[in-house]
């Protein structure tokens, strides 16, 4: 299964709005956390952890998806909410902390939701395994369409919640993918120093179900492999694992040194930087003009620019809405 | 309360009963947990219920606590009402995320979009010999953190009441019933938690702290298991002359801090009963409701029975010189009076 | 690596000193319990869980571990905590809850302590799993000989602190060796309706270790697969995952009126009973006489009541001793 | 307390002096935690380790909490004396069992026949819009739990100590330190954390509250990061002329009761000021040790300051809201004053 002509224009468009939001973000979020370097200040406050790099897993999949799937992603949700359709105006205003923000300011970053687009995710590593297999549970019990993908780093397949709900999403056969964005690191540690073996994929067989693993960070294969599981899934033909080769351009969060990467590790990752390549690629075969991609560069940097001039522009919460939305 | 005809149930069956009825009018309700279909639950909540509703509605699941409990949040969110058991609150070390950081606060992360309308219900204390992984209550545990409401029956029909409006709350409900009260006979009894129960479909507001018996000498406040025992020491208190309140908080989470106040504005006197324990918990709270609000009112320093901070132990004879028991309010009111 | 002559006498002693012991526990549980039975009335009060059927697997592990190696076992100790020579005087006093008991009556039949021979246990399912681990890695660490056993029920393979261990005493390739007793039950859920493949052997292949599933329970090959498990441990060579198929022949706890077996399981069961096995075998092959059979059965017994009646005439602890020890 | 020429550490610093000392006079001291090895700890307290000790003794994990803090156990168990770091408090919901239930009572469970001695080092404490699922203290919840003990430093001086204490300690310790007093740039600092520590080891005994500011109008009880806020307070109090006695618990468990009432018996009046969340923890807990005691020495009604019973919002002005600080002391003093 090969992207459609209009499937790659998506892709590309999703992974370069991806790209120019965290480019705005990144840059904004120094302002105010110099000449000393304090999380706590600036229009952004706390943690930032951007997903330059990793747009082709969350394009290749997503591109397979429509609003009433489900997603559920990370600490580093980006990317994935992009593609996924979580409304950028909102998404932005959120990370700003505004009153116009999807949760009005009360989640941030790491906890982007967007109910219009069944998008959830969390600070807790591999937290969004459950979920997504209870809404999984929760369409095949209702009869409704749907597939749930949950996407997590590869840090998180040694945490104890992947290997339940793996283990239940298969016995319970659901319409389910686990995609796996392997970055090779968990913060400072190299996945051959916290994972066993060295393809998560191989973990599949633990559950009796299809594992792939997709190399070379690649939107294509990518999107071939996560069609076919999607596929599978839509079927009634139960869950899939997926594990992706994927580069993390940035450190773990801003402000991350990065002191324990292999010399010339960056170097060699940015000369792999998945959107030139995207672009070359689409041009050497005919599947876009230079006109058409630099039109949608221009409209991901436009649509990027509205959403901030949006957050920017929005009112911050009254101080005592801290207090409300605690229950339903 | 209890006339000759009228149909009484134990709280297991109370508890079943909830369920049923609103699996009958609701189609997105439904049940997982460990053994809670065949077996019927270990502690009879759920007996008979697979045979009406069948193994799509009433799950039996891995012993993966945090896989089902995340999953019935998925649920939720979904537009499903799962009704999930742990099967002793003990174990809710291996899957507290998925409840304290998962199904508390997604409502809150969410600025309100999503909803979790789900409830958790698990089994509490001890009194058995089941030792220290199988007897506690950990009230305070769950009350202290935010995002989840919190409640735990004392008596069955309370038990049904709270049950139909915890599956329709669209909140997530902690509803933890106490081994001793259940009616299981072979945990043994409490005999006044088995009491009427009407057949039709009602609710018990959650947030509501009742008054089981009215006094004018003592506020007794306790909750689930406590209660009885608060009971009989009231009895036995009035044999002295001595007329206890006694206070059923019911809900924790919301926690009826009016009807504690407004009892010890009366009384000037509190006794706290609790079987969680002691330090930074139930009792300490609602000595503080008490205190922070108005210590005029205060006739003596107030008291608190509560289990002592070390494990639960196994040999009776250990365990119940920890437990909370009658004896033990009466002579706390014996020292309050004399102080 | 078939078992000696006096590896199967030790072997065929310990189940059926194990046997007589449940026996004699079982017997008395019923104490105080009737008309109305009442788990928290008699002399041994709470819940208690039954290993009859599954001695196979403590002594053909058992066999091949001293004191100063390691094991940590579940809900249902008893077999292998007689298996692991733990006191049994002290553990009967234990589970009657006297002061003479291995912790004084604080922890009871879930909770078996013998620091003598590094054995302990906990009620919490897969629990065991994380103290076994890094006692093995204590032992790495420390250069002293030394391997760690985790015993668990097949139900706890799903939990994710297995997961979690698994893969950590594989990355570290610690001295470990995880044993599954597969009674094809967990409380009332089959197998198959709780774990996603039937042989959980083969999640060995999640952590790149051997995995090897023995059938029948059979003493003779978990003797076998169990001997080159704990070698290839002792040699260095990193951690061995187990799966044994066994037969609980009691229920869940006493009192489960096993309403969720099938039909005519139980008498299946029993006539499999692996204690007659053993002797009808060893008598066949040879290797030991009705005689010599005759004499350690005796033996066990006498043992078992002697350890029964240290038990009963016992003192209970003092009400206050439940306030000390709770640190050291 | 500062002279010219001492030498000042941050808290990061005296922790991980503490452990390096530790490690050097005794070889089964060892570290684990996710990046507590080349990273030097997300909040530096391993920082250095590392080089000295090598891979071996300072082990950077999988991120498996559950395994690697119930290996702790089995270490310790074992004769090696770990010290484990959960990076932030907030993950205790996914390997609670593993701290709880395990390492907390194995000593128990086995009579005092194993041995835990390991500490478990955690940090709390927002303020920096981490959000709700990095920013919680938590500290009624491991306080509240039978067999462990719970220190939580306010300073780099105690830092040191307690951790010496806590690794010295054949009980398991859970080290509780704030990240807004540890002396990471990238966090803004609290100057008042980073003091002169002596070079040579000393221990901070584990279970003494101190009195940090002497004062005889009202009591400050607080802990960590509170404690600076309440030093504030009270300065601010002075020039108004009132004198406020300022109590650092240092440890919540086992809890210096006996500090606190002196101080209260003295002052007549209670404020406690508490980061976590305020039902069910430590503010009623403090409130009730003073009220159960004698409520004949109050002056007042006790107030407490603590962050209110709703997850930690993510915009600053949201959270700031929520955060205890020393305006909101003086308001409650003023409050109480009027009373
Ligand atoms: C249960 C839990 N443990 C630890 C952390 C801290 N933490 C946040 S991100 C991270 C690394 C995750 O690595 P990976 O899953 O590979 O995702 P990546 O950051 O590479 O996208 C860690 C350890 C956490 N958030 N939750
Ligand atoms: C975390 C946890 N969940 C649930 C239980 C309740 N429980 C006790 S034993 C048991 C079944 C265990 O099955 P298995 O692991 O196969 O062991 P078996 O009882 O067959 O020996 C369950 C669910 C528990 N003790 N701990
Ligand atoms: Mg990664
Ligand atoms: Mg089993």
């Amino acid at each position: 299964m090969t992207p459609t002509r209009e499937d790659q224009h998506w892709m590309y468009h999703n992974m370069v709005t991806s790209r120019r939001f965290e480019e705005a973000i990144a840059k904004i979020y120094f302002d105010g956390k110099s000449p000393v370097f304090n999380m706590a200040n600036g229009p952004i406050p706390g943690e930032m952890h951007l997903s330059d790099g990793q747009e082709p897993v969350a394009v290749g999949v997503c591109a397979h998806l429509n609003p009433e799937d489900i997603v559920t992603a990370t600490h580093r949700p980006h990317h994935q909410a992009i593609a996924k359709g979580v409304d950028l105006d909102k998404m932005a205003a959120e990370i700003f902390g505004k009153k116009t923000g999807l949760s009005g300011g009360r989640g941030g970053h790491m906890h982007i939701f967007d109910a219009d687009v069944n998008f959830a995710c969390s600070g807790i590593i591999a937290q969004g395994m459950g979920p997504a297999v209870g809404a999984a549970l929760s369409r095949k019990m209702q009869g409704k369409p749907g597939v749930a993908v949950a996407f997590l780093g590869e840090g998180a397949v040694n945490q104890g919640a992947w290997h339940e709900a793996m283990n239940l999403a298969a016995v319970w056969n659901l319409p389910f993918v686990c995609v796996i964005e392997d970055n090779s690191w968990g913060i400072s540690v190299p996945k051959e120093a916290s994972t066993a073996i060295a393809n998560n994929a191989d973990r599949a067989a633990a559950y009796g179900i299809k594992g792939m693993r997709i190399e070379g960070n690649d939107p294509y294969a990518i999107y071939e492999a996560a069609g076919e599981a999607i596929a599978r899934a839509r079927a009634g033909e139960g869950p899939t694992l997926l594990e992706v080769e994927t580069y993390r351009l940035a450190g773990h969060f801003m402000g991350d040194a990065e002191g324990y990467r292999p010399e010339g590790e960056k170097d060699d990752l940015f000369a792999k930087d998945p959107i030139p390549k995207m672009r070359a690629r689409m041009l050497a075969e005919g599947a876009a003009t230079e006109a058409e991609l630099d039109a949608i560069e221009a409209e991901s940097a436009a649509r990027v620019e509205a959403a901030i001039t949006f957050a920017r522009n929005s009112e911050d919460p009254a101080p005592e809405d801290a207090l409300t939305a605690v229950f339903a | 309360m209890n006339k000759p005809n009228e149909r009484k149930l134990t709280i297991a069956r109370a508890m079943a009963e909830a369920m049923q009825q609103e699996m009958q009018i609701d189609p997105s309700v439904f049940v997982m947990g460990e053994d809670i279909g065949a077996l019927g639950g270990v502690y009879g909540n759920t007996r008979g219920l697979l045979d009406e509703f069948g193994p799509e509605r009433i799950r039996d699941t891995p012993i993966s606590e945090t896989a089902f409990i995340g999953a019935a949040v998925g649920a939720a969110q979904d537009g499903m009402r799962p009704v999930v058991e742990l099967m002793f609150v003990d174990f809710f070390g291996v899957c507290f995320d998925a409840i304290y950081n998962l199904m508390a606060k997604n409502t809150y992360f969410s600025g309100g979009n999503f909803k979790v309308p789900m409830v958790l219900m698990t089994s509490t204390g001890g009194g058995y010999s089941d030792a220290g992984q199988h007897s506690q209550c950990v009230y305070g545990t769950f009350a202290h953190l935010p995002g989840m409401k919190v409640v735990a029956p004392s008596n069955a029909y309370d038990a049904k009441g709270l049950m139909t409006a915890a599956i329709r709350d669209d909140s997530p409900v902690v509803y933890m019933y106490h081994k001793s009260l259940q009616g299981m006979g072979w945990l043994g009894t409490e005999a006044g938690a088995t009491v009427h129960v009407p057949e039709e479909t009602y609710t018990v507001e959650i947030g509501k702290a009742k008054v089981v018996r009215p006094g004018k000498d003592v506020t007794i406040v306790s909750l689930g298991m406590g209660v009885h025992n608060a009971l009989k020491a009231a009895a036995k208190l009035e044999q002295q002359g001595v007329e206890a309140e006694v206070i059923d908080l019911v809900s924790l989470v919301p926690l009826d801090r009016d009807t504690i106040r407004a009892s010890v504005a009366k009384t000037g006197r509190l006794i706290v009963v609790d079987e969680d324990y002691m330090s930074y918990g139930v009792s300490g709270e609602i000595i503080a409701t008490v205190t922070e609000h108005d210590i005029s009112v205060l006739k003596a320093a107030p008291k608190r029975i509560a289990f002592p901070d070390v494990p639960i132990p196994f040999a009776r004879v250990l365990e119940q010189h920890c437990l909370p028991n009658p004896d033990k309010i009466v002579a706390a009111w014996d020292e309050m009076k004399a102080a």
